[in-house]
C-alpha cells in the first residue's frame, strides 16, 4: 500500500497541492481525474520524488517518510527502484537507439544481462506495435510512436507500481486501443498503477479507485463505481463535458 | 644550503652554496650572440665560453639552462640557478637585489637611426623621440634616462626593421650586437654612431649571483681574475667579438 | 630560406615532440577531469558543509580565470620555493620544470573548461534526469550514461577551443627553463636574424597539430550528432 | 616590498586603462560581430556559388585557431610592410600599432567565438526555428528574435571565458611595441629585479578587470536563464 | 483553394507518403484522419514548407510550385504569411512570456501596434481560459495550458489557412471542449482550416471535407457525410475503434 497524508506543495508563493491525504492500494490501478492545471501531474511526480513537497507523509512498503525532514539519496533511490514513471512529455533519451532506451534500465540498474534484456525489449516493443523501429533514435519517430516507446521502457523495469501521466494522450485511436489493452492486461495481472488519463471509458474499464482531484483538492476518492454513479453535480458536468454533446448544440 | 658564513679570503665552502653538487648552473637566455646563441643547436657565445672555463677551472660540470629575461632573475632568487650569464650591465638598483662579479665586458653603446633621418644629430636629441629597445635591457634603461619613449621590440632584426621604416625614430644597442649582425647582414638604409665613454660610459657587463652565494661569487671573482692575466679572456674576446673589450 | 627552413626544422620538431605536443595532451587530459569535478561540484544542489567546497572551487576557477597564465606559472616554479614549511618542505617546494609546467597548465585549462562543461551541462533538458531518476538511476550514472553524452555535442566546440589555445599557450613554459618549439624558434631567430621566417615556420608546425585537433573536433561533432535527424 | 607597490601601481594601472581594457574592449566587440557573421555563413545551408563563402570563412577559422596568436601579431605588423603592391601599397602596410592589434585580436578572438556561437545555435530545438517560420518570420528575424536569445544563455561561459583570455592575451601586444600593462609590469621589474613581485602585482590589476567580467557573466547568464523553472 | 499533386516526400530512403493528390477548399475545413505513423504530420509540414517533398505540385492563390524545382525564399515567407501552424508539440518561445509569444508575430512580422496586438493577445487569452496566465513564462505552464497559448499564438495571426497538428491532444475533456468550441466558431466564420486529430465526435462536427490517410496513402477524401456512411471496411473499423467498444470484452 502507498499512501500519503498532508501532501502540500508550492511553486513559489502559489500553493498547486493543499494538503491531500489518499492511499494507492497494491495490486490494483488507481486513476487520477480532474481539468487540466488541477494538479495531477504534480502528485504524480511528487510520488516518484521528482518534485519535492512542502510537508506530509509518505507510507510505502513499511518506510515511512515526512516530506518535512530531509531525506536522504539512498532512500530515495531505493524507493524509485521499485516505481517507474511513464512523462507526458515522452522523455526518451535522445542519444540512444530505440531498442537502448528500453535496455538501458535493466542492463545499467537491474544488472540483468544483455541478451535477455534485449530480448525482453523486442517483445515489449512487438507489444506496443513498434517492432520495426528497434534501431531507430528517438528523433526519427512520431508522437505516437515515443509515448509507445516511453511505455515499454517502463514496462521493461517491471517496477511495482507504474505512474503513468496521460500515456496515450497523443495516440490515435487505434493504437490506443492497442496499448489500453495493454494496460488493462497487466491491470488484471495485478500489476499496482496510478494512471492520469483523460479517456473516461478507459478510466471506467481500468480503474479499481478513482481520483478526482481540482484545484489542488480532492473532490472524490473511492471505487470506480461510486464515481460514475455519483450524484455530486460537478463530477456529472466533468463526465458529460467527455461526451462532447455539448458540441452539436452550436 | 646550510647558512653561508661571511665572506673572507677564504674562499674554500662555496659548493654548500651549489644548486646541485659538482655542477654550476648557469642561466641564460641563449638568443643574444655573440653573447649566447645556438649554433646548429648547440649553445655556444663568449658567455657559453667563459661559463665552461670557470666551471672547468673549478672541477665542476657547467650546466645551461636557457630561459627568457624574467625567470633569470626570478629562477636566481628561487634558487634555480648558481648564476646568470646574460649580458648583465651593473646598475645600483640591482645590487641591491643581488651580487655582481667584476665586470667582464665593457660594451660601448650605439645609436642607429636611419639613413635619411636628420633630426637625431647628437645624443641629447633622443630626448622626447621614440627608441626601440628591448624589455629588460640596460639599453632601455640608458635610453629612459635620456629621455627617450620606449617602444618595446624583443628582436634584434625587427628593431632594426622599425627603424629602417620610420616606426621607431631610433635605437641605442650594444655596439657588439650591431657588428655581430653586420657579419651576416646587410644595414641597407640605417647609419650608426658609436658613443664615446664621455657620452655614455659603457656597460659593465657581470656574472649575477644570488644575495647569499657570496662564497661562490668571491670564487668567481678570483678565477675571472687568473683568466684576465693568463690572457684566456682577451682569447675569448677576440674570438666572438673580434676586438678585446674586456677591459675599460 | 629554403635553407633555413631545413635547419630549423629537425629541431623544431624535436622540441615539439619532446615538449609542446606531450605536455599539452597530457596538460588537457588532467585538465579535462579537473573541469568535469569543478563543473559537477558547482552544479550541485547540495547544502551545508559542501557549501565550503562549492565556495572553493568558486574561488579555484576565478583565480585561473582571472590571472595570465604566465604569472601563474611563475608562481608555481618560482615562487613556491619560498614557500618554506617547517617539517614538511624545509627547502621550499621545488618542481621539475615538467611536473611545475603540465599542473599549472592542467589547473589553468580545468578553470576554463569546467565552466564549458557546466555550460553544456545546464542546456540539457531536465525531463532527461528525471527520466534517468525514474528507472533508478543515481545522480553519477544519470550524468555519464544520459546527460553527459548529449552535453558532449554542445561543448565540444568551445572545449575544442581550449585545446587548441593550450597547444599554443605551451609556449609561455619557455619562461620556466622549458625549452619548448616556440623557444627553439626565438633561439634560431636570434642567432639567423629572420624572427619573421621563423615564427611562420613555427606557426606552420603549430598549425599541422592544431588541424589534427580540429579534425577530430569535426569527428567527434559528426559522432555525438549521429542521433539528430537533419532537417 | 610596499614601496616597490606603491611606486609601480600608478605605471600600471595607467597603461592598464590606456591600453589593455580598451584594447580588449574594442577587439572583443568586433570579434564578438566577426564571429557571429561567421558561425551564421557556416551553418547556413545554402549551395551553389556560396559554397566558396562558407569554404573560405572555414580557413578563416582554421588559420586563426591553428597559429600562435603572437605569430599572428607579427605577421600583421612586421610583416605586411613587406606586402609591397605596385600602386596599392607601394611602401608596404604600415599599419599603427594599436590599429594592428586590435585588428589581430578581434580576428582571433572572433575565430574562437565563432564556434562557440555556432555550437550554441545548433543546440537550440528544431521546432524553434519552425515555429518562428511558421509566423512567418525570414531567418534573419527568426535568428535575432527567438534563437539567439535562448542560444546566447548557453554560449554565455564559454564566450566569458574568451573574453577573459583575451584581456589577458593583450599581454602580447608587446611585441608589436605597444606599451600596455604587462609590459610595464616587466620594465619595471628589470629595473628592481623583482619579477615575482611585479608580477604578482600585475596579476591582482587582471584579477580586478576579469573579476568585472565574471560578474557580469554571472549577471546575464541570470538574466538569460530567467524563464527556466528551477526545479 | 490550396490544392497538392503527386507530393512525394521521403526521409532518406524510406518514402512516407506516395504522390497525394487533393485539394483543400478555401472557407471549409478539411480533417486529415488516419493511424499513427501515416503522414498525417508529415503532409501538413509540407503545405507549410517545413519539410520539402521531392516532387509534386503546390498550387495556391494562383501561384503553382513545383517541388522538384529550386523554390527561392522569398516565394516560402510570402506563402507562409498566408498560413499557420499549431503543432503537436506546442513551440512555444521559452524565453518569452505567454503575452509576448502571441504578440511576437502581429508585432514584429505584421507590424501591427504593440498596444492593439496586446489586447488581442488578452482577448485571445481569455477565449482559450488563460487570461491569467499572460506573464507566465511557457516553463510555468501544464502541458494543456501550453497547448492553448500555441493556439492563441496561431489565431492572433489571422491567417488565411490554419494548420492544426492534433491540437487538442494534450487537453483534458473539459478544456477541450472549449477550444473545439472556439475552432467550432471559426469553422463557422469560413476560415480555412486543416485539423489533424483523433476526436472523431469533433471531426464529425467541424469537417466540412475528411482525408484519410494510411500508410502515406490516401485511402478516403470526399465529404464529411460521406466518410461516416462509409460502406468501406478499413474506414468502418478505423471508426469503430474510436468507441472502445472493444474494451469491455476483456
Ligand atoms: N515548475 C512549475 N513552476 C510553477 N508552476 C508550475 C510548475 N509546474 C506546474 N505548475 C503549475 O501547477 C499547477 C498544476 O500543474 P500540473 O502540471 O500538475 O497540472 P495537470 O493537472 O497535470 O494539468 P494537465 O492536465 O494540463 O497536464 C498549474 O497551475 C501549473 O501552472
Ligand atoms: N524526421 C524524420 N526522419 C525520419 N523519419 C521520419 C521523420 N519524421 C517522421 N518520420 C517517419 O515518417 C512516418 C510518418 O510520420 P508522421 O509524423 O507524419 O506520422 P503521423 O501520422 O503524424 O503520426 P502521429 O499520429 O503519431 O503523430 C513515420 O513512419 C515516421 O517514423
Ligand atoms: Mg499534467
Ligand atoms: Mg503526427
Amino acid at each position: 500500500m502507498l499512501k500519503v497524508s498532508q501532501l502540500t506543495k508550492s511553486f513559489g508563493d502559489q500553493e498547486v497541492l493543499h494538503g491531500l491525504t489518499t492511499s494507492f492500494p497494491d495490486h490494483q490501478t488507481t486513476v487520477i481525474l480532474g481539468p487540466s492545471g488541477s494538479g495531477k501531474s504534480t502528485l504524480l511526480r511528487s510520488l516518484n520524488f521528482l518534485e519535492r513537497p512542502e510537508s506530509g507523509h509518505y507510507d510505502f512498503d513499511g518506510e515511512n517518510l515526512d516530506w518535512s525532514q530531509p531525506i536522504g539519496n539512498a532512500t530515495i533511490l531505493q524507493i524509485r527502484r521499485h516505481t517507474e514513471m511513464v512523462f507526458q512529455g515522452y522523455n526518451l533519451f535522445p542519444h540512444l537507439s530505440v531498442l537502448k532506451n528500453i535496455t538501458e534500465g535493466p542492463i545499467h540498474v537491474l544488472h540483468h544481462e544483455k541478451a535477455a534484456a534485449q530480448t525482453e525489449a523486442r517483445q515489449l516493443l512487438a507489444k506496443v506495435g513498434l517492432a520495426d523501429k528497434a534501431n531507430e533514435y528517438p528523433s526519427q519517430l512520431s508522437g505516437g510512436q515515443s509515448q509507445r516507446v516511453a511505455i515499454a521502457r517502463s514496462l521493461a523495469m517491471h517496477p511495482e507500481y507504474i505512474f503513468l501521466d496521460e500515456p496515450t494522450s497523443a495516440l490515435d485511436p487505434e493504437l490506443e486501443l492497442g496499448v489500453l489493452k495493454v494496460l488493462l492486461q497487466i491491470a488484471k495481472e495485478k500489476q499496482s498503477m496510478i494512471i492520469v488519463t483523460h479517456n473516461l471509458a478507459f478510466a471506467r474499464q481500468v480503474a479499481d479507485k478513482i481520483l478526482f482531484v481540482e484545484n489542488g483538492h480532492i473532490l472524490f476518492d473511492g471505487p470506480n463505481q461510486d464515481f460514475f454513479g455519483t450524484q455530486n453535480q460537478r463530477i456529472l458536468d466533468f463526465i458529460s463535458a467527455m461526451t462532447f454533446s455539448d458540441l452539436a448544440e452550436n | 644550503a646550510c647558512g653561508a658564513k661571511q665572506s673572507s679570503a677564504n674562499n674554500g665552502g662555496y659548493q654548500s652554496e651549489l644548486k646541485q653538487s659538482k655542477t654550476l648552473t648557469i642561466g641564460l637566455e641563449g638568443t643574444y650572440p655573440p653573447y649566447s646563441y645556438r649554433k646548429n643547436g648547440k649553445l655556444t657565445g663568449f658567455e657559453v665560453d667563459l661559463g665552461k672555463t670557470v666551471a672547468k677551472r673549478l672541477g665542476l660540470k657547467a650546466q645551461f639552462v636557457p630561459t627568457k629575461w624574467d625567470s633569470l632573475v626570478a629562477g636566481l632568487g628561487s634558487g634555480k640557478f648558481d648564476t646568470v650569464l646574460n649580458n648583465i650591465t651593473q646598475t645600483p638598483e640591482r645590487k641591491k637585489q643581488y651580487l655582481f662579479s667584476t665586470p667582464y665586458v665593457y660594451s660601448k653603446y650605439v645609436l642607429i637611426t636611419a639613413k635619411k633621418n636628420t633630426s637625431i644629430q647628437k645624443l641629447s636629441d633622443v630626448k622626447g623621440k621614440k627608441l626601440a629597445e628591448g624589455t629588460g635591457t640596460d639599453n632601455a634603461i640608458v635610453a629612459k634616462k635620456l629621455g627617450a619613449t620606449i617602444s618595446p621590440s624583443g628582436e634584434f632584426a625587427t628593431t632594426l626593421d622599425l627603424v629602417r621604416e620610420g616606426r621607431a625614430d631610433a635605437t641605442i644597442n650594444a655596439e657588439s650586437a650591431l657588428l655581430t649582425y653586420k657579419k651576416s647582414n646587410d644595414i641597407q638604409g640605417l647609419k650608426y654612431r658609436v658613443l664615446t665613454n664621455q657620452e655614455q660610459a659603457p656597460a659593465k657587463i657581470s656574472a649575477l649571483f644570488n644575495q647569499k652565494d657570496q662564497k661562490l661569487q668571491a670564487k668567481f671573482n678570483q678565477e675571472l681574475k687568473q683568466l684576465r692575466q693568463d690572457g684566456t679572456l682577451k682569447k675569448l674576446s677576440v674570438k666572438y667579438f673580434g676586438s678585446d673589450i674586456t677591459t675599460e | 630560406m629554403w635553407q633555413i627552413i631545413q635547419t630549423a626544422s629537425p629541431q623544431l620538431i624535436k622540441a615539439g615532440l619532446k615538449y609542446t605536443i606531450p605536455i599539452a595532451l597530457i596538460a588537457f587530459a588532467i585538465g579535462l577531469a579537473i573541469a568535469l569535478v569543478t563543473a559537477l561540484i558547482r552544479l550541485s544542489s547540495k547544502r551545508g558543509g559542501f557549501l565550503a567546497i562549492k565556495v572553493l572551487f568558486r574561488f579555484y576557477v576565478w583565480v585561473f580565470r582571472s590571472t595570465p597564465l604566465l604569472v601563474q606559472l611563475f608562481i608555481v616554479y618560482f615562487g613556491l620555493p619560498y614557500l618554506k614549511i617547517r617539517g614538511l618542505s624545509p627547502h621550499g617546494i621545488q618542481l621539475d620544470p615538467v611536473v611545475a609546467g603540465i599542473l599549472t597548465f592542467s589547473l589553468n585549462t580545468g578553470a576554463y573548461c569546467s565552466e564549458t562543461i557546466r555550460a553544456s551541462i545546464l542546456s540539457i533538458d531536465q525531463g532527461q534526469w528525471e527520466a534517468a531518476y525514474s528507472i533508478g538511476m543515481t545522480r553519477t550514472m544519470a550524468l555519464f550514461r544520459i546527460i553527459l553524452p548529449q552535453a558532449i555535442r554542445i561543448s565540444l566546440p568551445p572545449l575544442a577551443n581550449s585545446f587548441i589555445s593550450l597547444v599554443k599557450d605551451t609556449s609561455l613554459a619557455a619562461s620556466i627553463t622549458i625549452v619548448e618549439m616556440f623557444e627553439v624558434s626565438q633561439q634560431i631567430a636570434a642567432q639567423n636574424y629572420q624572427p619573421l621566417v621563423m615564427y611562420m615556420l613555427v606557426a606552420v608546425y603549430y598549425a599541422v597539430f592544431c588541424t589534427v585537433l580540429t579534425w577530430l573536433q569535426g569527428y567527434l561533432e559528426k559522432v555525438t550528432s549521429r542521433y539528430i535527424v537533419a532537417k
